[in-house]
């Protein structure tokens, strides 16, 4: 066994604390950066898994992480849009504001 | 091999993502989103027409896309599971988007005009784009043999919908879109990470593969239910549904019938393609017993919720809850019965509901622009201004409940006999009590609308062709229950 | 071996000037003279850090690279720190330090 | 040498999962960016020791700068002292009901979080078993495809070729994300932005055409080496953000016919590279004998721009012309 055994294993407990994040933290940006730190968690699962040090490495989980990060910041950058509109329809939100 | 209809397949990708491009970029010109919506469906409806003829004449087929095939390429698989998913999914886009348009063309009422005033709506700068992107996502869904490719599928549906659901621009509506939004990337990594597994397990992502190679192990066994659990949250499950009623509800219609019908369609043919087929051998039968009881207690939630709502699309809304509990309260007696029938009982369950309900958000949307608002107790007697609109959501509730004649009936009927069979006895009395519920919901909106009652202030005649497109939805579900019979018989 | 020791010198200075920017960034009173410790230490440290592998490199070119790696850092990082105190002055953090300027 | 690397990879992983979960228990969103951010840079260290160039490059631009920028950039919307206080919470769903005991709240937090790791123990015990244990994946057979298809890096003939079909939907996830920002519409900032720096604006002059320059050298590496078209995007997208900041009236993508044409190109590309064939009656995606390379060049092209304009409108948000168009739309 190398220790590159701990980047998986690093990659499932980041994905365990997004989600734990995801569910539990009320901000809503906070719960944006819990998904992508799950999403990272699951990227490094996915490459570390193939990733034993002796072989070269699988270029097919990294082409998939490479979508992986770019359909994760499409996917935040829509969240984003929807918070930032939500903070102007919110009534008290507005009234609160410097 | 590759023949011009096998690859005809590809159309139902392409067309609607290269419309979506077409559309986006010839915005403003007159007639140019209608022309491209036209010639969209066109293409969808040959491809779909060669796909059901080549799976009658020959059976299942695959496409190799990039002719490398599996594993190092994607293909696409085509079988009469999903040919019956595409088949029924292009009616019911064809009517959700004559309806989309009436609802964005026609004049708004005033009430809107206040409400879209300050604060961005739907507008065919974006909505047709992002319409035919969801349309190419779900299409892509219930072609692709791949599991990562699934997951960008599943990806791509998922964000459309989420952002078609925030078109509606309203407070309500974008955090029903937040939360649909956090429910739907917590599913799609969920997914990811059982690729994962799956990948490192088998070497491969290809579904036709991974059916051959499937072995009972754990990390099969954690990587079926990290896939499982991500697609059920994404199904909308029993305690993982809190999110699609107010997503469902506060969507515009026509997005809310596509949703329901068809996006939340596609995880539940995912599931089934994954535990009760490619890895029908590694799935433990508990999982399936532990997943009816789920979708039995959703019947009950969901229909009681639905009896209480006072809007009219909540209550649809909640009914979907209560029909996906139904669809995976029959998945034991599939694995039980392990008989053709049984599977096809299931399948018309799902498509019966995919056109069913959407017939009915459709002619939800309709009354709810007639009358400005879907308050149910301030739309008494809307039977009599709205026939149409109120026959399309009656006959679509009649096939939710199975009423003979239409497919609900046929759906509901297979599963009983085969459940029986094999004496799944409490599946069997789960599915025949699910009609009595959706009885009372349904019969709840139809007091409501032949009750006499004289004509609200505000309320306006309704474009046509909405009226017609959800109607004619309801007729389908007749006639796929007239035509059901027959066609699940000549099979081999 | 010359070439060794003196890449090793550089690598172990650049170290120390990271760490003194880091005890700069922890301990100095305000947002001023922290910005000033981490922009100015680091720029130097990753200096010295990257002369000492550019001279590990066997192919001049890439002991370029590196050396132009280093150059749009200090580019950079003068310019984010400029940026940071201009937005620190503008916005009158740490109040009463301003008339210190 | 087996100890350095345990003490290596230990540091990095901790560090990797210290900083995550501070980014995600931060008090406030804009200590909880910052430490995400460079949770980012970290895991871009990550994949650079896991043999994966191409996916450090992308982290460090898309994962940590990119989605940090955003993230800064939406708090900015939001108005620092709303979006740190209470607003963020309360935004999103009904106000929440005080708790009915004291600690229930914490409860909770610890129910999920036990929960969470608990199924990570779970996942991590079947990742320890899989790990290196079944060989190098299709690794050997990429590469003995990589002749047939002609294009040399590894993970472009996977990216481009054998599995271009995902990073087809890839292109059109992406022109989504610009459509769900745009039809919501134009969010100002909650403070009327300072007069523009001037070292600014001569560090994003100065920048941006070093960073075309690097866009470019990314773009032909990519059919070798690690780079290509994302990674060219990405720091496309970089120099665009670089711009937006220093001159906001630089860029009006939307207005732009060029630059809608632009944020299609990387989507269109593909359909056509996938639509010739089908109408030459072969299959989907199918290049013609010996032409992957072109095809893969072209395609890595588009893509850098597309994805370059793509992240930047997605950083620049929504169009001011929305509102007219809403406008004029529903004049009686």
């Amino acid at each position: 066994m190398t220790s590159l055994v701990l980047y998986p294993l690093a990659g499932v407990v980041a994905l365990a604390l997004g989600l734990a994040g995801l569910v539990t933290r009320p901000h809503l940006l906070t719960k944006v950066l819990a998904f992508n730190l799950m999403a990272t968690g699951a990227s490094l699962l996915l490459v570390g898994l193939g990733h034993d040090g002796t072989a070269s490495s699988d270029p097919v989980p990294q082409a998939m992480v490479l979508t992986g990060i770019v359909v994760s910041v499409s996917a935040t950058a829509v969240a984003l849009a929807i918070i930032a509109r939500l903070s102007r329809l919110d009534p008290d939100g507005v009234e609160r504001s410097d | 091999m590759d023949g011009p209809v096998t690859a005809s397949v590809g159309w139902l990708v392409a067309a609607p993502l290269a419309g979506s491009v077409a559309t986006f970029l010839l915005r403003g010109r007159r007639g140019a989103s209608e022309a491209v919506l036209l010639l969209t469906a066109l293409a969808a409806a040959l491809a779909t027409n060669g796909l059901v003829a080549r799976i009658m004449g020959s059976g299942p087929y695959t496409v190799e896309i990039g002719s490398w095939g599996a594993p190092a390429g994607i293909e696409w698989a085509v079988d009469d599971l999903s040919a019956a998913f595409l088949a029924v999914a292009l009616p019911v886009w064809i009517a959700a988007t004559i309806v989309a348009h009436g609802l964005l063309h026609s004049p708004r009422s005033p009430r809107d005009a206040r409400v879209f005033r300050k604060e961005p709506g739907p507008t065919a700068r974006t909505f047709w784009p992002l319409w035919l992107l969801l349309w190419g996502g779900v299409n892509a869904l219930f072609l692709s043999a791949d599991l990562f490719n699934l997951y960008v599928a599943l990806e791509l549906a998922g964000l459309a919908g989420v952002a078609l659901v925030a078109t509606a621009g309203v407070l309500p509506a974008l955090q029903a879109a937040l939360r649909y939004f956090f429910a739907n990337v917590a599913g799609s990594i969920s997914f990811l990470t059982g690729v994962a597994l799956v990948y490192h397990r088998y070497q491969t992502l290809d579904l036709q593969l991974l059916r051959s190679a499937a072995e009972s192990d754990a990390s099969t066994t954690v990587a079926l239910a990290l896939l499982g659990a991500g697609l059920l949250l994404k199904a909308a499950l029993f305690p993982m549904h809190a999110w699609l009623p107010r997503a469902h509800a506060a969507a515009p219609a026509p997005v809310s019938a596509i949703l329901s019908a068809l996006v939340v369609k596609a995880p539940v043919y995912l599931v089934l393609r994954l535990w009760l087929d490619v890895f029908h051998v590694a799935l433990p039968p508990s999982v399936l017993t532990f997943v009816g009881a789920l979708g039995a207690i959703g019947i009950v939630w969901g229909s009681a919720r639905a009896l209480r709502v006072e809007r009219l699309k909540s209550l649809i809304a909640y009914s979907t809850v209560a029909q996906v509990g139904l669809l995976f309260t029959a998945f034991p007696i599939v694995h039980a019965a392990g008989s053709r029938d049984a599977r096809w009982g299931l399948v018309f369950l799902a498509v019966g509901h995919a056109v069913a309900k959407a017939s009915m958000f459709l002619a939800a949307g309709g009354l709810a622009r007639a009358h400005g608002h879907d308050r149910l107790d301030q739309m008494t007697g809307f039977g009599a201004r709205e026939p149409l609109c109120t026959y399309a959501f009656g006959l679509g509730g009649m096939s939710l409940l199975g009423v003979p004649g239409t497919i609900g009936f046929s759906g509901k009927w297979l599963l009983a006999t085969s459940g029986l069979e094999v004496w799944a006895v409490p599946w069997v009395v789960a599915v025949s009590a699910s009609a009595l519920l959706t009885a009372a919901y349904v019969w709840r909106v139809l007091a409501i609308a032949i009750r006499s009652a004289p004509e609200p202030a505000g309320t306006r005649p309704l474009a046509r062709r909405i009226a017609w497109s959800a109607f004619a939805l309801a007729v389908l579900t007749v006639a796929l229950g007239l035509g059901s019979g027959p066609f699940v018989e000549p099979l081999p | 071996m010359v070439v060794n020791v003196g890449v090793a010198a550089l690598m172990c200075l650049g170290g120390l000037f990271f760490l003194a920017g880091l005890v700069g960034l922890l301990r100095f009173p305000d947002v001023y003279a922290r910005i000033h410790a981490v922009t100015k230490a680091d720029t130097l440290g990753l200096g010295l850090v990257a002369t000492g592998v550019a001279l590990t490199q066997a192919s001049p070119v890439v002991a370029v690279k590196v050396l132009l790696i280093w150059m749009l850092t200090a580019l950079s990082s003068g310019a984010a720190g400029h940026l940071l105190c201009r937005a620190a002055y503008l916005e009158e953090v740490d109040n009463g330090r301003r008339e210190a300027l | 040498m087996s100890l350095a690397a345990w003490v290596f990879d230990g540091t990095l992983t901790l560090t990797l999962v210290v900083l995550g979960w501070g980014a995600v228990a931060a008090r406030d969103p804009f200590t909880g960016i910052v430490r995400y951010i460079t949770f980012g840079l970290m895991a871009a260290l990550a994949w650079a020791r896991l043999g994966a160039p191409d996916l450090a490059l992308a982290e460090a631009a898309i994962g940590a700068g990119l989605t940090g920028a955003l993230l800064l950039s939406t708090l900015g919307r939001m108005g620092l002292r709303q979006a740190s206080r209470r607003a963020g919470e309360a935004l999103g769903a009904a106000p929440r009901a005080p708790t009915p005991l004291p600690g229930m709240a914490q409860a909770w937090s610890g129910l999920v979080l036990g929960l969470s790791l608990a199924i990570a123990a779970v996942i991590g015990g079947v990742a320890r078993t899989l790990h290196g244990r079944n060989g190098p994946g299709l690794g050997p057979l990429v590469d003995s495809l990589r002749e047939t298809s002609g294009i040399d890096s590894p993970v472009a003939v996977v990216l481009l070729d054998l599995r271009g079909y995902d990073t087809l939907l890839e292109t059109a996830v992406l022109f989504t994300a610009v459509l769900a920002v745009w039809c919501l519409g134009v969010i100002r900032f909650r403070r009327p932005p300072w007069p523009v720096d001037p070292v600014l604006a001569s560090l994003a002059r100065v920048v941006t055409a070093l960073l075309v320059l690097v866009a470019a050298y990314l773009l032909q590496l990519g059919l070798h080496g690690p780079g290509g078209g994302f990674q060219a995007g990405a720091v496309l997208a970089a120099a665009g953000v670089l711009w937006t900041l220093a001159d906001r009236r630089a860029l009006r993508l939307g207005e732009s016919r060029l630059a809608r044409i632009g944020l299609t190109l990387g989507l269109g590309a593909f359909l056509v590279a996938a639509v010739i064939p089908m109408l030459a009656g072969r299959s989907f995606l199918t290049y013609a004998a010996g032409s992957a390379p072109a095809w893969a060049w072209v395609l890595e092209t588009f893509i850098a721009v597309s994805v370059g304009l793509t992240l930047t409108a997605l950083f620049m948000g929504g169009l001011s012309e929305i509102a007219e168009d809403e406008a004029e739309e529903r004049a009686p």
